[in-house]
This record gives structure tokens, C-alpha cells and sequence, in this order.
């Protein structure tokens, strides 16, 4: 405005006019995001949970109920309690007749564009994994987000061998690509023609979250057996 | 933490995810200015610069964030540190090498707007990326920057030669190529993994 | 200021169509680009900024004679990113999944050049009602432009338009207009369209003008 | 005696011309593209014939329309329009349906050409615009193959070469890896023989490197192409994958594999050789053979993508502006001056 | 910088190949051609300032009488092509299109035409100073075409020095014949003439420069190399622009004129081999130049040959004599590549035309008129003697960005060749182009000065 700046021009305003700009706007500000903060809190929280837990039920289809554990220092499993910044989570699944059904474990690793998140389930009496979900990811349209649609391809995860040696150290097989058509052991992933790099990519990140987890989990199975019962 | 290796994300930042032509940060003076290359390989470096700058200061204002856990205030002060860091990174320049500032000053203000630098802190948090992560993510997504914006230049500086007809010249023209190369780009996908 | 009513109401028009800021100002283009690969992101994203808009509009008018020059810039980022937080916040809470979809864009919105441009060209000179329409006028044109492109590239690209299925079961997705190359394309396309559109006008009102010019001559 | 002199024409000098023109360039490019046409059609029958015929048809169809609409005399008689629906042609796999050849017809020249000016100011290949703009939008279709030589080729057509406009095609029982699809896949080597002569799955034109190295020889021997640009392309190939191979022979292909297979030849022949899209300079082209070379390589070897010579072309391409601005000729006489300043 | 070589022929870098259509008048002695009826003399036929007459109107002159003297250092005298009456002194049409003044001499037409004879220069006893008098006084220019007064060129300014002497016996351009015969028929001319030559400017050697495609006149003149000479005659491969000085410099010595400065950068000189063979011939008997060798040629022309021709003949009466085919509509002073069209047969022959080409419609080279937009295809680049890019050059020239073309894209070093015109397949007229913009650059410096 021509008007300010001719009074501005000879006195600028005051260090004190500024401040009070600054701060009386900060302040209102800051009302105004802890305020949206405290009141979408509890329902982003809500909607965060019931998210996880129906990814939970995707991948471990005959559990009703979820508790989260996280891996402990001495490789033990403890049921976690408050948030879980920085630790290493596993959701344990459990029937309706609270029998633990199995674990449900998140893994990420490259794909074609982007990083891909998946969450996939655990059996404990298969030693298998049951189900897959994708969690995150940029694969090409109609290419390489088959991984998330194709019915053949989501075939491979309904008993996937992920069985251990009988010392537990490391998993039997390891999980391998193979083409299209070719698949001839449980341990195998049969890839998606055309689709081959997100393919892989699911097998690999699969294949390297197993080799880490499964060992650990199978010689800590007690812990998950405790008398919790999961939330609803 | 993620597990991606520092080749991983300087690859995706600046071939496969490239932020111009693949995220869309900073398109608004990648159409705008870049038709004269020498302009146009300045401003890149401007931009890595504070994109760098910037990055590391990101990093210091997450973790500072989650120790008092204020997560709300994650974007505010994003934002504010990213406008301080440009204005006091142009004081310095123009106090320590004057002809740098030459070079690069014009430009250093009309980046504190530019969204490529804001969406670099906001990925490399959602990505929970460590510090040599960071600093190597910001190198890769400037380099990504530099790169798309030279190669506008040069086709622009071309195009102005050419007999374009109306209806393309402009905008649509530029946003045109900046499609064709985003094709282009697309080629590269899969190298990251 | 007889006139003020009236004016207010082309405040609101001229966003809506004559300087409409995607189609005409071309400002904005990052989310504009980002996130109009689906209509319902394209529509939410446009709304958000709508309300970031109007809202800052709203606070920067109001505050205008509060606010000394040499600080204005940062009180207008603080503002606009407060409610860019707020509007974050909101959309985490109604749904996860279009928070998923949108992603950091939303927060991006601090940087869309078209809020800070309408806080600093219009907000801090006008009147808190001719800004709110003004704020209105915008918003909703940049909701309309981004929603133009993204029911295009949702068409063309998955077959559908808000998610329900438009075509038969067989119909070919345009994978590239779901890309990022398809938002530079259809944006390229609608401009193309304007321009055209404008250049007829043109060439009209020239031809309007030379026959005026012609039959003037003819009556002397 | 005749009184000479009543109608002088005056022109400026030079009063003779090389001879070449546009129009005959171009015509003889299209020449030195028949043989590989009529291999096409040989190796893949009807359905090679109708790929080729209708990707001809939209280009040419559309330049002419585009011509109309601009109210400007069409621009098919200079035969530059032939050449990029000829090459779009030959870069599309023969099973592709044919409302996909139309519509990435019409996408070389409408967005490859017209947008940018027409002839001389198409700064990305024409063909390989439509081509690469197809394989964003249906990448499916563009990378199913069908096998060359089929039994029934002249008589009967691939189930997905006459879908409905804009439907979805249904993928025959019969498809076929291309030799850098098998490589890259299962590490499988195509033999040489069958690489060189074109017994293989791959698109419709690119399969016969023989024909295309003689083309593009017929073409360099009459002085119509820039013989630096193939020659770095494929130096910068053989020695590229040439040291992978050494260093590991099972996990990186030979270098034969990678020069005769897939799109290299037809792209490195007669594609980045395009005058338009190409630099002028002579390092200039070496340095532009010599990126596609090497963009080549990495995203066979290490990208998503089993093929990646059309990406390669098209960033050089983009890069042209700059080869061309930094191997600038020292003008004559400046040599001195320049080291002085 | 070592000289690039071809086939093991020294040469320059880029140039193109015209067709040479040499072969109907290299054999062709040179012949004296008769006398017009009327001869017009233009008093500017050489690069500087107007000749003044120093004959009246009605005055009668012998052949050979100096009719005109220099107007200052940058101008030459002129001597009469007859003998024969002054009818009067009034202006006439040039190449340039502008009316320039001139004598119109009317030949007598009994008269044996002897050629008066003036004092002589003796090469042994005069002093430099004495021959670019004399050289002067003879009205002798670069007979090559450029008709820059030779005098002035062999003026050499304090501290410069000349090493080597090229003798341009290259004639590159298409159809002419006019140095090949003077080669052949006046090896004695040309060696007195590149004696007085060496004597002038202090060079110690001199190279003969010939084109591979007159392997007689090379020979003719090795034989004839005095052999108190030191010097050779060097065979150059036929590629044009091969005679013009810049390109010859390089081609023999290795040695690059600077951008914007003269041969005596690099101490050499050049000297077209039939203005030698003029000094040669002239200054030990005293004359001065009131005819040269032209050839006649080109499709048109019924008796193509290679003419002496008396300076001032208007070229209708040149082309009524050889005759030339009705349809003729392309006349040129010079050769195809370089040579001017003339708008009107009413000038005449002067000292710097070297040939006189005509062609009808039906035998023109050019042949596609149309023009087709710049497609890149670097013919131009690689045809540029001086490795300027002609295409963009082009491009900005129809964008009117002049000053961009000078200051960026050293448009000024550009001496018109042809070759790029030649080359182009879009047939842009590059060469017009860059004569437009440099008109306009030079004026645009003019008005800034």
C-alpha cells in the first residue's frame, strides 16, 4: 500500500512492532496446530490401528484378535508396550479361541521405481508364509502393480516354504524367482510375465525378511505363547 | 532403518524418481527460466547447494522433534529453517566469495519458494534416512534437478530457432518436452534396484 | 466505492475462468502435476488448497495493517503453514488412504507460489471480504482446473471416474496417463486447448473488428 | 543472330547446386528401409504386413491432416513422413493391435513433428517419440512377442492384431522371448546365426541386422548418413559390454549378443543417425554415439528394462543442443586468439 | 599446425566438389578477340578510389595510352584497350547495378592497333619503390577476380616481412580456364612477373599452386622452373574453395590467416599466377593492361574458348560474337560458384572479370526451387572452409539476430564461398543470407561510430 509506505519510508516501524507481528502471529499459530493436533490425534491413531490390524487379518486369515511384540535385546520377544519408535515389531494373530495362529512381520525393499512395503503372515504349523499384503509402492500401473492384483502371482504366498534347518540356524531353502511357469518347489515364487523386476523384487524382499526373522522367531516360539490375548 | 545403499538412492534421486520430471518439485522455474543454459546450470548448482544445506539442517530438526516429540511442528519449522538457511547461506556467500554471489545470488531467493528443496526434508523424513543417507539423497535429487533443467535448456534454446507454431508456443510446448523427457526417464527405472 | 459489491463478485469470476490460475497463470504446477492421477485426489487435493487459500486470504487481510512490511513474507509463511498443518491433520483423520495417496504433497502446499502470490498481490492490499472472494474464486478455479485434469487422466488412464468403473471390463488403461509424463501431457493438452480457444476469440474479434472497420468505410 | 539477355534471372552466387536434395535424402532413406520391410513381412506374414501398413498409414494420414488444418500445402511429397512411419513401423511388435498402431501413429507425428515446427525442428525422433509414448501407455502390449517364421503367418493373424478400438487384447498362447529377454531373464544366449540373419522373436523390422547394416551402408556409401554415429555407437557397445563380459561371462552378455540384438541396430542405423535430432559436429557425433552406447549398456545390464536403445536415442536427442554448443569448430584464423583471451 | 594432406596432396580442411566442366575449354589455345564498335571503360575496376580520366571528350588515343591516372595510393591508372576517339566520358552500368563513370572509346576501325609502349622497368635496376610505382602505373589488379590493386598488397608496412610467395595457379572454380592457358601459353611472363615479385617483397621462396586436374600446366611449368629460383610447383587436389589465399596458406604452409587480419600475419603473400604473368609481361616493355584472357563458356555459349579479351567490351557484344543459345536467362561475370548474375548486358568486361558463363533454364543446375526448412544435416559444417556452422547462421539470419551471428558465431569471417549453398539440401540461400547480414552489421557498426 502506497499509503504505509509513505509513513513507513521516513520511521520504520518500531523493533517492537515487528515483535509484536511475530509473535502475536507465532503464538496464534501454534494455538491453532496443537489445537488440530490434540483434536485429529486420537482419531488418526484409531484409523492408523485399524489399518495395521485389518493387514494383520489379510495376511493371517483365520485370526481374530493381534498383539504387538517387539524383538528384545537378548533375541527374546516381548509383548511392546507404549510406542515403538525404533524397535523391531512382529504382530502375533490369534483365533477365536485365542490360539496363536501366527505372525504377522512387515518387510520393504527396492522395486522397479520405488521402495516396496509389504506385510505378509507367518504360519507357525505350516512354516510357511499365508498371505501377502503390498503396503506401499510405485510400480508401473497395470506392469508392475500386478504384484498387488495378480491372482496367479498372489497364489505363490497362500503356502510359501519358509521351513528352518533342524538346527534353526537358517532357513531350508531360500525363497527363489523363478519364470513364469516354472515353478516346481514351495520355496519358489512364480514370477508375473512382463512383470519381472517387481516380481523379483517381492521374492528377494520376502526371501531376505525370512532369512532374518524366521530363525529368531522359531527359537523364541514360547514367547508369543503367553496367556495375552490379543485386542480385539 | 532403511536398508537402501548410498548408490540406491543417488541413483533413484536423480535418474529413476528424478524430482523435475518424475515428483514435479520445482517445475514451476524449471518452465520459467531455464532457457539459457548458463542460467540454467547456475541455478542447478544454487539449488544442490541449498538442497544440501538444507538437508542436513532437516536431519538436526527431526531429531530435535522427536526428543521433545512435537511432530506437529515438523512443517512449520521445516519451512522457516529452510528460508533462514537460503537467506544466511546468501549472506555468507556474498561475505566469503563475492563473484560466487555474482554467479549464484539471484537465484538464491527465489529458491527459499521452491518446492523441491521443502519436498526433499519432508522425503528424506517420511524415509526415515540417516545422515550419510540424507546428504547422499540430497546430492542425487540436486543432481536430478541440475540434470533436467540443462537438458530444458539446451531444447529450449533450440526450439527458439524454430518455427513453433502458436497454438504449442509457451507453457504447453515446454510442459510437452518436460512429458517427452519424463518417457525418456522412465527408461532408467529399475537401475536403483 | 459504489462499485464494491459489484467488483467483489468479478473478484470471485475472474479465478474461476479469465485468470484462472492453472490454466491461464500456470502457477502451482507441482501438486497440480503430483497428484491429479485420480479425480478424487485431483478434488481433494484442490479443496485443500481452496481452504489453505481462503483461510490465509482471510488471516493476511485481516492482519494487514498489523503486520509491518519487512516482516510480512515470514508472517505469511508462518500463516500459510499453520494452515497447511491443520488441513494435513484433517485429511490423516477423515481417510488414511487419500493421506496415502496425496502425501507430502499436502504439505507441499506451503510452497504452491499461488497461496503466497494471492497473500502478497491481493490479500495484503484488499478488504477481508473482497479477499475472501477473491480466496473463493481462486480456490475453487484451481479445485476445477485440477479436477479437469484429473478425471482426464483417470478416464484415460484406469477407466473410471471417482473409482466406479466406466467402461466394459475390456477396456485398455492408458498406463502413461497415470505416470508422471501424463500429467505433463494432459496439462500440455489442456493449455493447448485454451490457447486455441483464445487465439479463435482473437482471430474473431480481429475479423469482427476489419468487418466493422469495412462497413463504416462503406456507409461513408 | 538472336538478341540474348531479355530475361535475365538474377540469383546470388553459387548458381549451382550440389544436387541432393531434401526430398531425394529422404526417398533414398526409404529405399535403404525396403529390404528390411520386406523381410518384416517375410519373417512375420500378415501380421508384420498390416502392422507396417497401418503404422504408415496413420502417420502419413495424419501429417497430411495436421497440413490441411494449418491451411498449410501438405508435406508427404518430401518423403520425411514415409521414413518415420516406415521406422515406427518396424519398432512395434508384430502382434500389436492395430488401433495401437493408429494411435501411436498419430502420436509421432502430431506430438513427435507437427508440435514442434514439422520437418527440421522435430527435435526428438518422430518414431521413437510415438514408440516410446505406446510403451508407457499400453507397456503390456509393446512387450509381448510373438515367435518370427510361424507356421501360419500368411494365412491367419495373431488373435491380438485385430482387437477392438480400445479394448484390451487378449495375449495369445503363443509368445516368445525376445534373445535380450532370455539374457536377461534366464541368461540364455540366442545363437549368432539366428541373431545376424533375424530368426527371432523381437519387433517387426529390428530382427534382420544383416539387411539393416546394408541399408545403412547403401545410405553411408551415398554420403546420406553420418557413418560416426553408428560406428561410436557400436564401438562404445562392444567395448562396454565387451569388458563386462571378461570380467564375467555368466552374468553379463557378449558383446555379439548385445550389437545384434534387439532394437541396436535399426535404433544406431537409422534412427540416431535422423539429421534433425543428431549434432552437427563430427566429435559431436562421436560423443552422441558414444552416450547412446554407453545408456545402452547400463539399462540392458542393469536396468528394469531387458532394451533400452530407444531411450538412449531420445536422450541423446536432448542432449544434441549441448554436443553441438561444446565441440563448436575453432573458427579459422581464431586458433591464437582464443588460447589468448 | 602441420598441413592436412589427401591422397598425399597437401591441402585445406572441409571445401566441397563441384563438377568441374572444365574439360570443353582447357584445351582451347587462348585466341585474340576483335574489336567492339564502341568499348566502354569503367573507371573503377578495382577495390579503392575512381581513376581520374586525363583524356577529353573527342580526343583520339593510341592502344595502351594511359587514359585515367590513379586517384591516390588505393586506385590504379588505366590505359585504353584501342586505338581509337574518345566519343565522351559519362556514366554506365556496372555489375553492381550502380551507374559508374567511364570512357566510351570508339576503336578506329583501320587502324593496325599497336600497342604504344612506355618506359620501361628493368628488373635489374630498379628499386622496389620503382616497381609498385611501375606496378601501379601498369593498372595492374588481382586478376583472380577480386581486383584488390596489386600494388597495394606488396606495399610492405614497417617490420613485417614476407618469407614465401604463392604464385595461385589453383583456378577451383567450375568452367574456367583462364589461368590453365595462361599457364601453358606465358610461363615466360609468369616467371619474370614472380621475379619482379620477389624483388618487391623480400620472399626468398615461392610456391606455385596448381589443381591436380591440370596435370599439363604443372608440368609445363616445372620444366620451365628457372632454376636460379628457389621454389617449387606443388600439385593441390581438385576441391573447392582450394584458391582462395586463406585456404591456400593452409593448405601449403600450414599457416592460419587470423580471424580479421591480412596474409602478412603470417608473412606470406599471394598473387594470382595470371596477374604474375601481367607484371611480367608489362613492366619490362612499359605498358599498361588494355586486355586480358577470359574464358567463354558455360551451356549457352555455342563457341566456348578462351579469349583475349580488350578491357571495356560491353558483354552483349561479347556473347552476339560467341554466340549463345536464345533461352539464355543466367549470365555471369566469373564462375558459377562465385561469379555475379548480371541483370543487364550492357556493362562491360573489366580487369577483375576472369569468365563469362551463361546458361539457359533447360541446362541449369539448379533445378529444385524449392525450399525445404534447415534439416541439420551438417553438409554445410563440413563444407565450410573456415568451420563456421552455416545451418545456424541460417536459422538466426531469418531471425534477424545479426549481431548474434557476428559477435557469437563469427559471421564476419565468412568470405561468401558458396560452398554451403552449394551443399544444402534444403536449398536455403545461405550465402544471400549471410551477405544481407553482414550489409547489416557493417551498418549497424557505421552508425555506431
Amino acid at each position: 500500500m502506497s499509503e504505509t509506505e509513505l509513513v513507513s519510508r521516513p520511521a520504520p516501524p518500531s523493533i517492537w512492532h515487528m515483535y509484536r507481528a511475530m509473535v502475536g502471529v507465532g503464538i496464534v499459530c501454534g494455538l491453532l496446530i496443537v489445537t488440530a493436533f490434540q483434536v485429529t490425534r486420537p482419531i488418526i491413531e484409531r484409523n492408523k490401528a485399524e489399518a495395521l490390524q485389518k493387514a494383520i487379518f489379510h495376511v493371517l486369515p483365520n485370526a481374530s484378535t493381534s498383539a504387538t511384540y517387539r524383538l528384545d535385546e537378548s533375541g527374546g520377544f516381548l509383548v511392546l508396550e507404549g510406542k515403538g519408535v525404533g524397535a523391531e515389531l512382529v504382530y502375533a494373530g490369534y483365533d477365536d479361541n485365542h490360539e496363536l495362529m501366527g505372525l504377522a512381520v512387515e518387510a520393504q525393499g527396492m522395486g522397479y521405481q520405488d521402495v516396496i512395503g509389504v506385510i505378509y503372515g507367518y504360519s507357525f504349523a505350516e512354516e510357511a508364509i499365508i498371505g501377502i499384503q503390498v503396503l506401499e509402492s510405485k510400480e508401473t500401473p497395470g506392469l508392475g502393480d500386478k504384484i498387488e492384483s495378480d491372482p496367479e502371482f498372489l497364489e505363490n504366498f497362500e503356502r510359501l516354504d519358509v521351513s528352518l534347518r533342524d538346527d534353526l540356524s537358517e532357513m531350508a531353502n531360500p525363497i527363489v524367482p523363478v519364470r513364469h511357469g516354472e515353478k516346481t518347489h514351495p520355496w519358489e515364487v512364480d514370477g508375473i510375465t512382463g512383470a519381472t523386476i517387481s516380481s523379483v523384487a517381492i521374492a528377494d524382499i520376502l526371501n531376505r525378511s525370512a532369512q532374518y526373522w524366521m530363525p529368531r522367531i522359531r527359537s523364541h516360539l514360547s514367547d508369543f505363547q503367553g496367556d495375552f490375548q490379543g485386542e480385539e | 532403518m532403511p536398508s537402501e545403499s548410498l548408490w540406491t538412492i543417488f541413483i533413484n534421486a536423480s535418474l529413476v524418481n528424478n524430482f523435475v520430471l518424475a515428483y514435479f518439485l520445482g517445475i514451476c522455474p524449471f518452465l520459467g527460466v531455464s532457457s539459457k543454459l548458463e542460467t540454467a546450470t547456475r541455478m542447478g548448482g544454487a539449488v544442490t547447494f541449498v538442497m544440501l544445506v538444507s538437508s542436513v539442517c532437516a536431519f538436526g530438526i527431526q531429531l530435535l522433534l522427536v526428543a521433545i516429540d512435537a511432530p506437529y511442528l515438523k512443517l512449520i519449522s521445516f519451512i522457516a529453517v529452510i528460508a533462514s538457511t537460503v537467506q544466511l547461506v546468501e549472506m555468507f556467500i556474498k561475505k566469503v566469495s563475492p563473484a560466487l554471489f555474482r554467479a549464484l545470488g539471484i537465484f538464491l531467493p527465489l529458491i527459499t519458494t521452491n518446492c523441491a528443496i521443502l519436498g526433499l526434508a519432508l522425503f528424506q523424513t517420511n524415509k526415515g534416512y540417516s545422515f550419510v543417507q540424507c546428504i547422499v539423497y540430497a546430492l542425487g535429487a540436486g543432481a536430478g534437478v541440475t540434470r533436467a533443467r540443462v537438458l530444458m535448456a539446451g531444447l529450449r534454446e533450440k526450439l527458439e530457432l524454430a518455427e513453433v507454431p502458436d497454438v504449442t508456443k509457451g507453457t504447453a510446448m515446454a510442459l510437452m518436452i518436460a512429458g517427452l523427457l519424463s518417457v525418456t526417464f522412465m527408461g532408467f527405472g529399475g537401475l536403483g534396484g | 466505492m459504489a462499485a464494491t459489491s459489484k467488483s467483489s463478485t468479478d473478484e470471485f469470476i475472474k479465478g474461476l475462468w479469465k485468470e484462472n490460475p492453472v490454466f491461464v497463470q500456470v502457477l502451482g504446477m507441482c501438486p497440480v502435476l503430483a497428484v491429479s492421477n485420480t479425480a478424487m485426489n485431483a478434488l481433494a487435493m484442490g479443496l485443500a488448497t481452496a481452504f489453505v487459500l481462503i483461510m490465509s486470504n482471510i488471516a493476511v487481510s485481516s492482519l494487514r495493517n498489523f503486520i509491518p512490511k519487512q516482516v510480512r513474507i515470514a508472517t505469511y509463511i508462518l500463516i500459510i503453514a499453520t494452515f497447511v498443518t491443520v488441513v494435513d491433520y484433517v485429511i490423516q483423520a477423515v481417510s488414511l488412504d487419500l493421506y496415502k495417496a496425496l502425501g507430502a504433497f499436502i504439505s507441499l502446499i506451503v510452497v504452491n507460489c499461488l497461496i503466497l502470490g494471492r497473500a502478497e498481490a491481493f490479500a495484503s492490499k484488499n478488504t477481508v471480504a473482497r479477499s475472501v472472494m477473491d480466496g473463493l474464486g481462486m480456490g475453487i478455479g484451481f479445485a476445477f482446473a485440477l479436477f479437469c485434469l484429473g478425471a482426464v487422466r483417470e478416464i484415460l488412464g484406469s477407466g473410471s471416474l471417482f473409482g466406479a468403473q466406466l467402461f466394459h471390463d475390456a477396456f485398455q488403461d492408458w498406463v502413461v496417463m497415470i505416470l508422471p509424463s501424463g500429467g505433463f501431457f494432459t496439462l500440455a493438452a489442456w493449455l493447448l486447448l485454451f490457447n486455441w480457444l483464445e487465439q479463435r476469440k482473437e482471430r474473431k474479434a480481429k475479423s469482427d473488428e476489419a468487418t466493422t472497420l469495412a462497413l463504416g468505410k462503406e456507409a461513408v | 543472330m538472336a538478341k540474348p539477355g531479355k530475361t535475365l534471372e538474377i540469383r546470388t552466387s553459387p548458381h549451382i547446386l550440389s544436387g541432393y536434395s531434401v526430398d531425394t535424402i529422404m526417398f533414398n532413406v526409404v529405399l535403404a528401409l525396403l529390404p528390411i520391410t520386406a523381410f518384416a513381412v517375410f519373417a512375420f506374414g500378415l501380421a508384420g504386413l498390416l502392422t507396417l501398413s497401418m503404422a504408415l498409414a496413420s502417420c502419413v494420414l495424419t501429417e497430411h491432416l495436421i497440413c490441411r488444418a494449418s491451411g498449410k500445402p501438405t508435406t508427404i511429397g518430401d518423403w520425411s513422413v514415409t521414413i518415420t512411419g516406415l521406422l515406427y513401423g518396424l519398432t512395434l511388435p508384430p502382434s500389436l493391435p492395430l488401433w495401437m498402431v493408429a494411435v501411436g501413429g498419430v502420436i509421432c507425428v502430431a506430438m513427435g513433428k507437427a508440435m514442434f515446427g514439422g520437418l527440421g525442428y522435430n527435435t526428438f525422433n518422430p518414431a521413437l517419440v510415438g514408440r516410446a509414448v505406446l510403451q508407457a501407455a499400453f507397456p503390456v502390449a509393446l512387450t509381448t512377442w510373438i515367435p518370427s517364421f510361424g507356421a501360419g503367418r500368411f494365412s491367419s493373424l495373431p488373435s491380438s492384431t485385430l482387437t477392438l478400438p480400445f479394448t484390451e487384447p487378449t495375449v495369445d498362447a503363443i509368445t516368445s522371448a525376445t534373445p535380450l529377454a532370455l539374457w536377461k531373464f534366464s541368461q540364455e544366449a540366442t545363437a549368432t546365426g539366428d541373431l545376424a540373419l533375424g530368426f527371432t522373436s523381437g519387433s517387426v523390422g529390428e530382427t534382420s541386422s544383416v539387411l539393416i547394416l546394408l541399408g545403412g551402408i547403401y545410405l553411408i556409401a551415398r554420403n546420406m548418413m553420418n557413418w560416426r554415429i553408428p560406428v561410436s555407437i557400436f564401438g562404445a557397445v562392444a567395448v562396454l559390454s565387451g569388458a563386462l563380459h571378461l570380467m564375467d561371462p555368466a552374468r553379463y552378455a557378449s558383446p555379439v549378443l548385445m550389437l545384434f540384438s534387439g532394437g541396436l541396430m535399426l535404433g544406431a542405423m537409422f534412427m540416431a543417425t535422423d539429421m534433425v535430432g543428431s549434432p552437427m559436429t563430427s566429435r559431436g557425433c562421436y560423443l552422441y554415439g558414444a552416450l547412446i552406447g554407453l545408456v545402452t549398456v547400463v539399462i540392458r545390464t542393469w536396468g528394469g528394462l531387458p532394451e533400452g536403445v530407444m531411450y538412449a536415442i531420445l536422450l541423446g536427442n536432448a542432449v544434441t543442443a549441448h554436443l553441438d554448443r561444446w565441440t563448436r569448430l575453432t573458427v579459422f584464423g581464431t586458433r591464437g586468439k582464443e588460447a589468448a583471451t | 599446425m602441420r598441413p592436412m594432406r589427401l591422397l598425399g596432396l597437401k591441402t585445406f580442411r572441409h571445401g566441397v566438389h563441384p563438377p568441374e566442366s572444365k574439360d570443353e575449354t582447357s584445351g582451347l589455345a587462348i585466341r585474340q578477340f576483335p574489336f567492339a564498335p564502341l568499348l566502354i571503360v569503367p573507371l573503377v575496376q578495382h577495390m579503392g578510389a575512381p581513376s581520374l580520366p586525363v583524356v577529353e571528350e573527342g580526343q583520339e588515343v593510341h592502344r595502351g595510352q594511359q587514359i585515367a591516372r590513379a586517384d591516390g595510393f588505393m586506385s590504379v591508372s588505366m590505359h585504353a584497350p584501342a586505338s581509337g576517339l574518345v566519343r565522351r566520358i559519362a556514366l554506365a552500368p556496372s555489375i553492381s547495378g550502380r551507374m559508374v563513370p567511364a570512357v566510351y572509346l570508339e576503336p578506329f576501325p583501320g587502324s593496325t592497333q599497336e600497342i604504344e609502349e612506355g618506359t620501361p622497368c628493368p628488373l635489374d635496376t630498379a628499386s622496389p619503390d620503382e616497381i609498385i610505382a611501375a606496378i601501379q602505373d601498369a593498372g595492374v589488379v588481382g586478376l583472380g577476380g577480386a581486383a584488390f590493386p596489386t600494388h597495394v598488397k606488396l606495399k610492405i608496412p614497417e617490420g613485417k616481412f614476407v618469407d614465401t610467395l604463392i604464385i595461385n595457379g589453383v583456378e577451383c572454380e567450375p568452367f574456367l580456364t583462364t589461368d590453365h592457358r595462361v599457364m601453358l601459353e606465358q610461363s615466360g611472363d609468369i616467371f619474370m612477373g614472380i621475379r619482379y615479385l620477389l624483388k618487391v617483397t623480400g620472399a626468398q621462396k615461392v610456391i606455385i599452386a596448381v589443381e591436380a586436374n591440370k596435370p599439363d600446366a604443372a608440368a609445363h611449368l616445372r620444366e620451365a622452373f628457372p632454376g636460379d629460383l628457389d621454389g617449387s610447383v606443388e600439385v593441390l587436389p581438385v576441391k573447392y574453395p582450394q584458391g582462395a589465399e586463406k585456404m591456400l596458406f593452409s593448405a601449403l604452409l600450414g599457416r592460419e590467416v587470423p580471424s580479421g587480419g591480412l596474409p602478412l600475419d603470417i608473412h606470406a603473400l599471394c598473387c594470382n599466377v595470371a596477374t604474375a604473368a601481367q607484371i611480367g609481361h608489362l613492366l619490362p616493355r612499359g605498358q599498361g593492361i588494355q586486355e586480358r584472357v577470359i574464358t567463354v563458356t558455360g551451356p549457352a555459349v555455342k563457341r566456348k574458348g578462351n579469349y583475349r579479351i580488350p578491357i571495356g567490351t560491353p558483354l552483349r557484344f561479347l556473347l552476339e560474337h560467341v554466340g549463345v543459345e536464345e533461352d539464355v536467362n543466367r549470365v555471369f561475370l566469373g564462375g558459377p560458384m562465385m561469379g555475379a548474375a548480371v541483370s543487364s548486358l550492357e556493362i562491360s568486361i573489366t580487369k577483375g572479370t576472369s569468365g563469362v558463363t551463361a546458361f539457359t533454364d533447360s541446362a541449369a543446375e539448379r533445378t529444385h526451387s524449392q525450399v525445404y526448412p534447415c534439416i541439420r544435416c551438417s553438409y554445410c559444417v563440413d563444407a565450410c572452409p573456415i568451420f563456421l556452422n552455416p545451418s545456424l547462421l541460417g536459422m538466426l539470419a531469418a531471425n534477424e539476430e545479426f549481431s548474434t551471428m557476428a559477435e557469437e558465431h563469427n559471421l564476419m569471417d565468412c568470405f561468401e564461398c558458396g560452398s554451403c549453398s552449394f551443399v544444402c539440401p534444403s536449398h536455403i540461400p545461405l550465402v544471400q543470407h549471410f551477405r544481407a547480414a553482414k550489409d547489416a552489421v557493417r551498418k549497424a557498426k557505421a552508425g555506431a561510430a
